[in-house]
């Protein structure tokens, strides 16, 4: 049933409903883009009917994934011939097949949800109608992404989206380093696109079609130096957009958008669209084991890194968007792992419990009017009880804790890493992999456990009075509280199996081999164990010690340089500035200065003040004297005259 | 004939000179108008009447008036003008001296008819004769010069307009006949 | 590839091209003191020419053969000179353009406020020349066309331009001068060779098609008419006209400049340089390839570092045309068809930057973006537009720019995977200056007292974006309409330069691109393509 | 010996003409001064007399004002050439009365195998001649009013030559059509072809030969009495505006010369409408030729046409009152210069008919 | 001496005098009067040989010539009457702001 690896051979089937999905929100984008300028006492009504728009098209993803057969089914609507030039053909079509339906699902979904938040959270903005429909057209975008039937319908969803984050995150463009955030966010991505690019054409040259159910079966034909570039290439697109080392500087920057733009695209959909990706490509990555293994380092160094960042993080926000960051790393060590399937479980879980975080800590900002320093929050779970525990809940599932949606994705990509030989240069790297991944999710419920701590814990540290939010902001939340608990719990085998064509055989749960496997259970205590530690930990410090990290960062040199190094990022924004932006910079200034104005320009005006200089010798002989001209004119006349006797 | 060719000849390239060499423009122009005079003479006494009397017309009649005219209005016969440097001068002489020379050469020695031999019939100066070849043989050319002169005109008119006055302070096509008419009349 | 007339008696195509001198004649007939009727003559006049032009698009036949709507006359017999006329798909569009733009341009020319009526003329001159340069087939009625657009050109720069205008318009003028004189060097070497080879001299194209030339006479000529066309494209090295001609140019001439005129080099390239040069355009393909590469990235880098918001977009153009001049020289079938589509697209959205700029330049007369700043508060209609055109400008996939752009690099990739790498950093490049460009002037805190008096796109202004605008669109999402008609004549330049390759390879650079290419297609692609599509359908169908 | 009879019989015919133009210009004067006279209701010209006998005032204007003007003092303004102060009036005169070498008066003397044209010089361009000759009386004119070194003499002078030049252009075109009727530019031919009847019996002279030639008589009386500068076009030489315009600074004999020019100028107008339009010395009905005295006949009947052109003439100029000058410019080239074109349009086209 | 070849030589002689008016002279306007004593010294060289020959059409070139020349004085001196509106001079010497 794996169709990683094998030629597909389902029953396509033709459905117009397809197009409703990417249809409503584009509608939506579309009235809201005419209704911008309407009226202030108008203006509420944009929200609502983003979420309505967002909303259909969830009822149609709905009633279209519960048409899905098995594995190799899919609908398609193919809309018309893009373009086409030589071999290539390109058609905008959609397709719909159990991982897209999956995806679909959680962006329509939670991105209605986030909707219904967005209209509590933004009604005080002025511009809301504008939002809403980046909101939704953000929407239609990344449903294109998930449902292209080839990759340029896929890179139109993936530059769609990046131009949506980038509209979003500088929706308050007033402020600068909004704008410049967004700026950034979509350079970045532009980066990965380039490499994105680059992946498509060495397919399309070696394999002569973009379509994913064409190149599904004929990526076996690829040489393997090939399979790699293009799953590298690939890769680099998936590094842009998932905010992986060495791009992954972008998301937290995005945090200067409204919250429920880091909790939609910034969290829950755009961000995983990397996995997705690569989730779809399987069957090429399946050939580029050196592809996979760089897959697996990256993604293992970037939770890591995001993890250590998003210990000393005080901005919730922040500690968020460094978290995401962490999380997306180990979506990509289970893709390094050939776990393709557990990866999008993650994405899933995560989806659920990352947009419940972030929306509750929306909700805690507006609460709080508009602060995001944890540092001036703590105890607000008596003036915002529904907010705090949406975001215990969230929390209990991101740390991994018993039962919690987390624990479930994470063990099991955990296991993938360690039961799969991942060879890098020769060394197999699985075990080094596990175990960085094991101390990360001990990080993770540490720095987690310590906003909890922070934000809703000890007493309140601020100045003006929190206030609990509306039921638009608070139902959405809790509503997504309830998966990120229970999940896994419920569904996870399930899902599992759903995708199970996506997935390595021998993980699937349920399989006689991990069923019975010894190591298996005993790697699941263990990272049991590390998620109470960490919570315990950080319970401990946070909440019955709140002096001792002062006093620590007090008494010791290196705890400060440490806690410097984790509050700054590890100077990577700066290391980056000083290493590409600025001498790119340099260059560019360099090129205009020099080579441009100087040497190119130079030379062009140097001809013409020579020919100027030899211009002001002739010159002296035009004395604008009609007689000389008249004098001369007659010599040359005879001259002739005398030339023409002589012949 | 002969007698008649010799002494307007004479008479003609005195007033030539007189042309080159008066100090003052408006005695250069009586004397140019002498030289046409003679020139027509001269015309008539090839037999070519129609050309003599288009010369006094055209040439001594209008376009020396115009002259004169010119030189009176602008006033520029306030004294005799200077020449050109010494450099100028004489080198113009030698010049001068030197295509005289070619040319006396060229018409004496370098003929390539025989002088004399042609035959002058008594048709080729009538007026009937020339006007027929001028709109048969050369209708083309005959339309282009009064193009030509059409052409001047709106020139000549745009060109003396005083700029401080435009020529057409709002009173459309009016004016632009009247200022037409003031320097046709100039011009004719 | 013998070059087919399609003779047809209706003059369509000199029609076309000469109603713009109604417009002139009409415009001088309006008195001085009457701007808004002289604009208006001029409106209806280029509105005619459009019209025109249309109807020529409506009865194009896309896969008719050879060259529609031919006229041949004899001009100046007794030196082989024909006035030749015909069009393919390949100008079809690019007429279509000129009329589109110039009837925009006209349209747009409340900013004029300096002898409109000559500016009006000069306009519709150029749009007889743009529009004869790409329709002629006669290499002598091209280079008179071609040197007809430089008057014009050289007027509207130096009368309506800037600060710096003589310099930039005679900079501009020996710029192109000094290319096309070589040129005219080389037609009236290639006409008498045609005399010594087949007894007359001709200056037609389908004549010289024939020529049998020798591989130095051959890259001599091709130098002569490559220098001409790459300076006024222009290509790398010999760009630096481009950013003050642009930059001093009033907005019409900018637009024009951008939209129109730069397509002139390319165009050459494929129409001349193609079929009577094969050889030669093999030879010199790995050449113009680089260059068009370090035109992207150079043009993107340098235009990074802009100040002037209209020397950015100058320095963009550069970069643009480097992928065009990139995807000319993949020689095959997706390079050929994204260069043409690319000058389109880039004709639609610069000139709509060009626009854009002169909307605000015409408001607060300073083009610094220092000057700007928040304007997406005050003007928000202008940012949304400023916004699609740039984002058109990036190459964002449903607007116009990614088909050409991706169609380019596709092509280019096949030619050299190493090139075409390089050339991708230019479309990060290219979302790093126009965003910054875009941050700068719409977004941040906006200066009420410096910009206080903006105002919003006026109804006219709407009106000139709106076509170019809904072209953006169409294009981007529907950009077959226009691929369709470029196909049949790319494929017969392509078939032409088929086989014609230099036995051995000229430059050293050639190795490089040869052992890149090696590694990722095989010999001969397009069979193997053929073989893996045909079971590709099967695999799909069973 | 033949050739010395010829050069006799041209000086002969050279006084003949000269004395009778003269003569008739001198008369003139008098019809002038007496038919003011008339017609202002006054004697006029009566107080110089020889003997008591003053001869109606001939005395008076052919004698006592000659002998006035010629004992007056010859004033040269300051700085001014005498040469060109004194060539200005002859140079006015001149072209006047030389102009009169091609009007034939009279059928040729037949005299056994010669035959003696009484006409000065047989030019086969004779109109040409004439309008070359009334050209250059242009630079009387000018050349007056420029040596005069005064305002009113250059104004005048000015006046003169536009007005001179404009209806010369009119008078040329006014005869186009006549002379395409008559198919030659020789006077004697015209006159030739002046004898006989049109429609049996108007006389056919040169007014009666087409149904527009009235028209271009009246044209061109009227451009060659504007050419003649006096009332109603006597704006040159207007008194209440310039003094006396070109003639200001001249007095006696030089006054009197461009007075005596004047007067011949209106003989010459007078005998040239005469030539072109009514019919020479033709006779009405009566081939004068052909009578022994034929000749004599014909210069009596000519120089009675003449006479009569010249007294209505003087009778216009004392009726009619002075143009403003705008009106005089634009009488010529907005009436007058449309009208000749038309009218030539108009003959031509008459011609064609008749010719199909 | 022949007929045709004194007027040839007559010819020779007034276009040498006129050049040489146009290379001495300051004053336009006798420059002017130069140039058509040149135009006119042509005309008799064409007349004489149209007699020689026994060909009108050397007359017609005359008249052509004249014709030209009426063209050429109308906007010849209306030029000069400019040019002395803006430099207050006609003569070359004061008219040289094509110096270079």
């Amino acid at each position: 049933m794996n169709i990683l690896g094998s030629t597909l051979t389902g029953q396509v089937t033709e459905n117009l409903l397809l197009v409703l999905i990417p249809l409503f929100p584009l509608v939506g984008a579309a009235l809201l883009g005419v209704a911008v300028g309407i009226r202030e006492d108008r203006r509420w009504q944009a929200g609502w009917a983003a979420t309505l728009f967002a909303v259909c098209s969830f009822v149609v993803t709905v009633k279209l994934f519960l048409g899905i057969g098995d594995a190799q089914e899919a609908f398609r609507y193919t809309a018309w011939r893009w373009f086409e030039s030589g071999q290539l053909s390109v058609a905008l079509a959609l397709r719909m097949d159990r991982l897209a339906g999956v995806m679909t699902l959680v962006v329509t979904g939670v991105g209605s949800l986030i909707h219904l938040y967005a209209i509590g959270y933004m009604h005080e903005d002025e511009s809301r109608p504008r939002f809403f429909c980046y909101l939704n057209l953000f929407l239609f975008a990344m449903l294109l992404l998930v449902l292209g039937e080839n990759l340029l319908v896929m890179f139109v969803g993936w530059e769609g989206v990046g131009l949506c984050s980038y509209l979003l995150i500088g929706f308050w463009y007033r402020e600068m380093p909004n704008a410049d955030a967004g700026q950034k966010a979509f350079v970045v991505n532009r980066i990965g696109d380039a490499g994105f690019l680059l992946g498509i054409f060495v397919l399309f040259w070696n394999l002569g079609t973009v379509s994913f159910p064409e190149l599904q079966g004929l990526v076996g034909q690829l040489p393997p130096y090939l399979a790699e570039t293009a799953a590298l290439l690939l890769f680099v697109g998936a590094v842009g957009k998932s905010a992986q080392i060495p791009l992954f500087v972008w998301l937290p920057d995005a945090m200067a958008g409204p919250t429920p733009v880091s909790a939609l695209i910034h969290a829950a959909t755009m961000v995983t669209a990397g996995v997705y990706m690569v989730t779809r490509l399987g069957a090429l990555y399946v050939l580029a084991p050196t592809a996979l293994a760089v897959i697996a380092v990256v993604g293992t160094a970037t939770a890591l890194l995001a993890a250590t960042i998003a210990l000393a993080q005080n901005d919730i926000k922040k500690v968020l968007a460094y978290s995401t960051v962490s999380q997306l790393g180990y979506m990509f060590m289970a893709l390094g792992a050939a776990a393709f399937s557990n990866g999008i479980y993650h994405v899933v879980t995560h989806a659920f419990f990352k947009a419940c975080l972030f929306m509750a800590a929306g909700s805690v900002i507006v609460g709080c009017h508009h602060e995001q320093d944890m540092r001036h929050y703590g105890g607000l779970r008596k003036s915002m009880p529904l907010t705090f525990l949406a975001y215990l809940a969230a929390t209990y599932a991101i740390t991994g804790l018993p039962f919690g949606a987390g624990f479930f994705s994470k063990d099991a990509i955990l296991w993938a890493v360690y039961s799969h030989e991942i060879v890098l240069f020769g060394t197999p790297i699985n075990r080094v992999l596990w175990g960085v991944g094991l101390f990360t999710a001990f990080l993770t419920a540490f720095y987690m456990t310590r906003s909890l701590m922070m934000t809703f814990f000890g007493e309140y540290r601020g100045h003006e009075h929190p206030h609990e939010s509306p039921w638009t902001m608070t139902t959405p939340i809790l509503i997504l509280a309830v998966p990120s608990l229970a999940f896994g719990f419920l569904f996870g085998e399930e899902f599992l199996h759903f995708l199970a064509a996506w997935g390595r055989e021998d993980l699937n749960v349920g399989h006689a081999v991990l069923a019975e496997n010894a190591t298996y259970h005993l790697l699941e205590m263990i990272s049991m164990g590390i998620a109470v530690a960490g919570v315990a930990l950080a319970a401990f410090i946070y909440g019955l010690q709140p002096r001792l990290v002062d006093s620590l960062l007090r008494a010791a040199a290196v705890c400060r340089g440490v806690h410097r190094a984790l509050l700054n990022k590890w100077w990577i924004d700066e290391l980056y500035d000083a290493l590409i932006v600025a001498p790119l910079r340099k260059v560019s200034a360099v090129l205009f200065s020099v080579l441009d104005r100087a040497l190119i320009d130079g030379t062009v005006n140097g001809t013409a003040l020579f020919m100027a200089a030899n211009g002001e010798i002739v010159r002296r002989m035009h004395t604008g004297r009609v007689s000389s001209y008249a004098m001369v004119l007659f010599a040359g006349t005879i001259a002739a005259i005398i030339f023409w006797i002589v012949l | 004939m002969i007698v008649a060719m010799w002494i307007f000849g004479v008479l003609t390239v005195l007033s030539a000179l007189g042309v080159v060499f008066a100090p003052r423009p408006l005695h250069s122009a009586l004397w140019l108008v002498g030289t046409l005079f003679f020139l027509a003479v001269h015309f008539a006494l090839m037999g070519a009447d129609f050309i003599a009397a288009l010369q006094v017309v055209v040439y001594a009649g209008a376009i020396m008036v115009l002259v004169v005219f010119v030189i009176m209005l602008l006033g520029l016969d306030e004294g005799p003008t200077q020449n050109q440097s010494r450099l100028t001068l004489y080198s113009g002489a030698i010049f001068c001296g030197l295509f005289l020379g070619l040319l006396l050469f060229a018409f004496t020695h370098q003929l390539s008819f025989p002088i004399g031999s042609g035959v002058s019939n008594g048709s080729v100066g009538d007026p009937r004769e020339v006007g027929r070849v001028l709109v048969t043989d050369f209708l083309y050319a005959f339309e282009v010069i009064a193009l030509l002169l059409f052409a001047a005109i709106i020139g000549a008119v745009l060109l003396a307009n005083d700029r401080k006055r435009p020529l057409m302070p709002g009173r459309g096509l009016k004016a632009v006949q009247g200022s037409a008419n003031d320097a046709a009349s100039v011009e004719a | 590839m013998p070059i087919e007339l399609q003779i047809e008696g209706s003059r369509l195509l000199t029609l076309t091209m000469l109603s713009p001198l109604l417009g002139v004649l009409l415009v001088g007939l309006v008195p001085a003191t009457q701007p808004g009727r002289a604009r208006g003559a001029a409106i209806l006049s280029a509105s005619i020419t459009f019209l025109l032009s249309f109807n020529v698009l409506s009865r194009f036949v896309t896969h008719g053969r050879g060259f529609q709507f031919a006229e041949r006359v004899e001009w100046l017999p007794a030196l082989g000179i024909d006035y030749i006329l015909g069009i393919d798909g390949i100008s079809l569009w690019l007429i279509v353009l000129t009329t589109l733009l110039t009837l925009l341009v006209v349209i747009a020319s409340t900013s004029i406020h300096e002898k409109l009526r000559a500016y009006l003329a000069s306009m519709l001159f150029l749009e007889v020349g743009m529009l004869g340069a790409f329709m002629a087939l006669d290499a002598l009625t091209f280079y008179v066309f071609w040197e007809l657009m430089l008057v014009p050109m050289y007027f509207l720069i130096g009368i309506w331009g800037g600060s710096r205008r003589i310099y930039a318009a005679l900079k501009f003028f020996l710029y192109t001068a000094f290319g096309s004189l070589l040129m005219l060097v080389a037609i009236v070497y290639l006409a008498f060779a045609h005399q010594d080879q087949f007894g007359e001299v001709s200056f037609f194209l389908g004549d010289w098609v024939n020529l049998q030339l020798s591989v130095r006479e051959e890259l001599l000529l091709f130098s002569a008419f490559a220098l001409a066309f790459a300076i006024k494209v222009p290509v790398f090295p010999f760009h630096t006209w481009l950013p003050d001609a642009h930059v001093e140019a009033p907005t019409g001439g900018s637009v024009i400049l951008a939209g129109v005129l730069l397509k002139m080099g390319l165009y050459g390239l494929i129409r001349f340089g193609i079929p009577v040069f094969p050889f030669a355009t093999h030879a010199a393909a790995p050449t113009f390839a680089v260059l068009g590469v370090i035109g992207i990235v150079f043009g993107a880098l340098v235009a990074w570092m802009q100040t002037d918001i209209k020397k950015l977009v100058a320095y963009s153009s550069v970069s643009h045309l480097g992928f065009c001049v990139l995807g000319y020289a993949a020689i095959n079938i997706q390079g050929m068809q994204g260069s043409i589509l690319q000058m389109l697209n880039h004709g639609v959205s610069t000139a709509a930057l060009f626009f854009l700029v002169g909307v605000v330049y015409d408001r607060k007369h300073t083009r610094l973006c220092a000057d700007y700043g928040g304007l997406a508060r005050k003007t928000p209609v202008f940012a949304f537009v400023f916004l699609v055109f740039t984002l058109s400008s990036v190459g964002l996939p449903l607007t116009n720019g990614f088909v050409g752009e991706f169609l380019i690099l596709l092509g280019s990739f096949q030619f050299s995977p190493v090139l075409a790498a390089v050339a991708v950093t230019g479309v990060i490049f290219g979302a790093m200056y126009m965003l910054s460009l875009y941050r700068r002037i719409m977004f941040g805190p906006f200066d009420e007292a410096k910009n206080g008096d903006l105002t919003d796109l006026t109804m006219r202004e709407r009106l000139v974006f709106a076509p170019l605008f809904a072209l953006v669109f169409v294009i981007g999402l529907y950009p077959q309409f226009i691929l369709d008609d470029i196909a049949p004549p790319s494929r017969r330049l392509l078939e032409h330069l088929r086989g014609k390759e230099p036995a051995q390879a000229p430059a050293a650079l050639e190795d490089g691109v040869q052992s890149a290419r090696s590694v990722t297609a095989p010999a001969d692609t397009d069979t193997v393509d053929y073989a893996i599509r045909v079971r590709t359908e099967e695999g799909v169908q069973g | 010996m033949d050739d010395l009879l010829s050069v006799g019989i041209v000086v002969v015919k050279a006084a003949v003409v000269m004395g009778a133009v003269l003569h008739l210009a001198a008369l003139t004067t008098w019809v002038e001064r007496k038919a003011s006279a008339l017609i202002q209701n006054r004697i006029g010209a009566n107080r110089a007399a020889i003997f008591g006998f003053d001869l109606a005032g001939i005395i008076n204007t052919l004698v006592a004002d000659p002998v006035k003007a010629l004992t007056k003092e010859d004033f040269v303004p300051k700085g001014v050439s005498q040469f060109m102060h004194s060539l200005a009036p002859f140079m006015g005169m001149f072209p006047v009365i030389i102009s009169f070498a091609v009007i034939p008066f009279g059928p040729p003397i037949v005299l056994d195998d010669r035959v003696i044209t009484l006409q000065l010089a047989e030019l086969n361009v004779g109109i040409l001649y004439v309008l070359a000759m009334g050209s250059l009386a242009v630079y009387g004119t000018v050349l007056a009013g420029w040596v005069s070194k005064n305002k009113f003499s250059l104004m005048g002078s000015l006046r003169a030559s536009a007005q001179m030049i404009s209806y010369e252009i009119t008078m040329g075109i006014s005869i186009i059509g006549l002379l395409a009727l008559y198919q030659t530019l020789d006077f004697a031919s015209i006159v030739e072809q002046q004898s006989g009847t049109v429609l049996g019996f108007l006389p056919k002279w040169g007014i009666f030969m087409s149904p527009f030639n009235w028209i271009a008589f009246i044209l061109f009386f009227v451009s060659v009495m504007a050419e003649t500068k006096r009332a109603p076009f006597d704006l040159p030489e207007s008194e209440s505006e310039l003094v006396a315009g070109y003639m200001t600074e001249y007095s006696g004999m030089k006054f009197l010369l461009f007075w005596l020019g004047e007067f011949a100028e209106i003989v010459v107008a007078s005998a040239l409408v005469v030539v072109l339009f009514f019919g020479g010395w033709q006779l009405p009905y009566i081939d004068v030729s052909k009578f022994t005295l034929g000749p004599l006949i014909g210069a009596m009947v000519f120089g009675a046409k003449v006479s009569a052109f010249c007294v209505l003439q003087v009778i216009i100029r004392w009726s009619v009152p002075r143009f403003r000058y705008d009106q005089l410019l634009n009488l010529c080239w907005k009436l007058m210069l449309p009208i000749a074109l038309g009218n030539l349009v108009a003959t031509i086209a008459w011609m064609i008919w008749l010719d199909s | 001496m022949e007929v045709t070849q004194f007027y040839l030589v007559l010819g020779a002689v007034l276009f040498t005098l006129g050049t040489l008016g146009v290379l001495i002279r300051r004053n336009t306007i006798v420059i002017f009067m130069c140039i058509e004593l040149m135009l006119n010294s042509v005309n008799l060289t064409m007349v004489a040989l149209s007699r020689q020959f026994g060909e009108v059409s050397g007359q017609v070139f005359v008249f052509f010539v004249m014709a030209v020349a009426a063209a050429e004085a109308a906007v010849g001196l209306a030029i000069i009457m400019t040019a002395f509106r803006n430099y207050h001079s006609v003569r070359t010497t004061d008219v040289h702001d094509l110096a270079g």
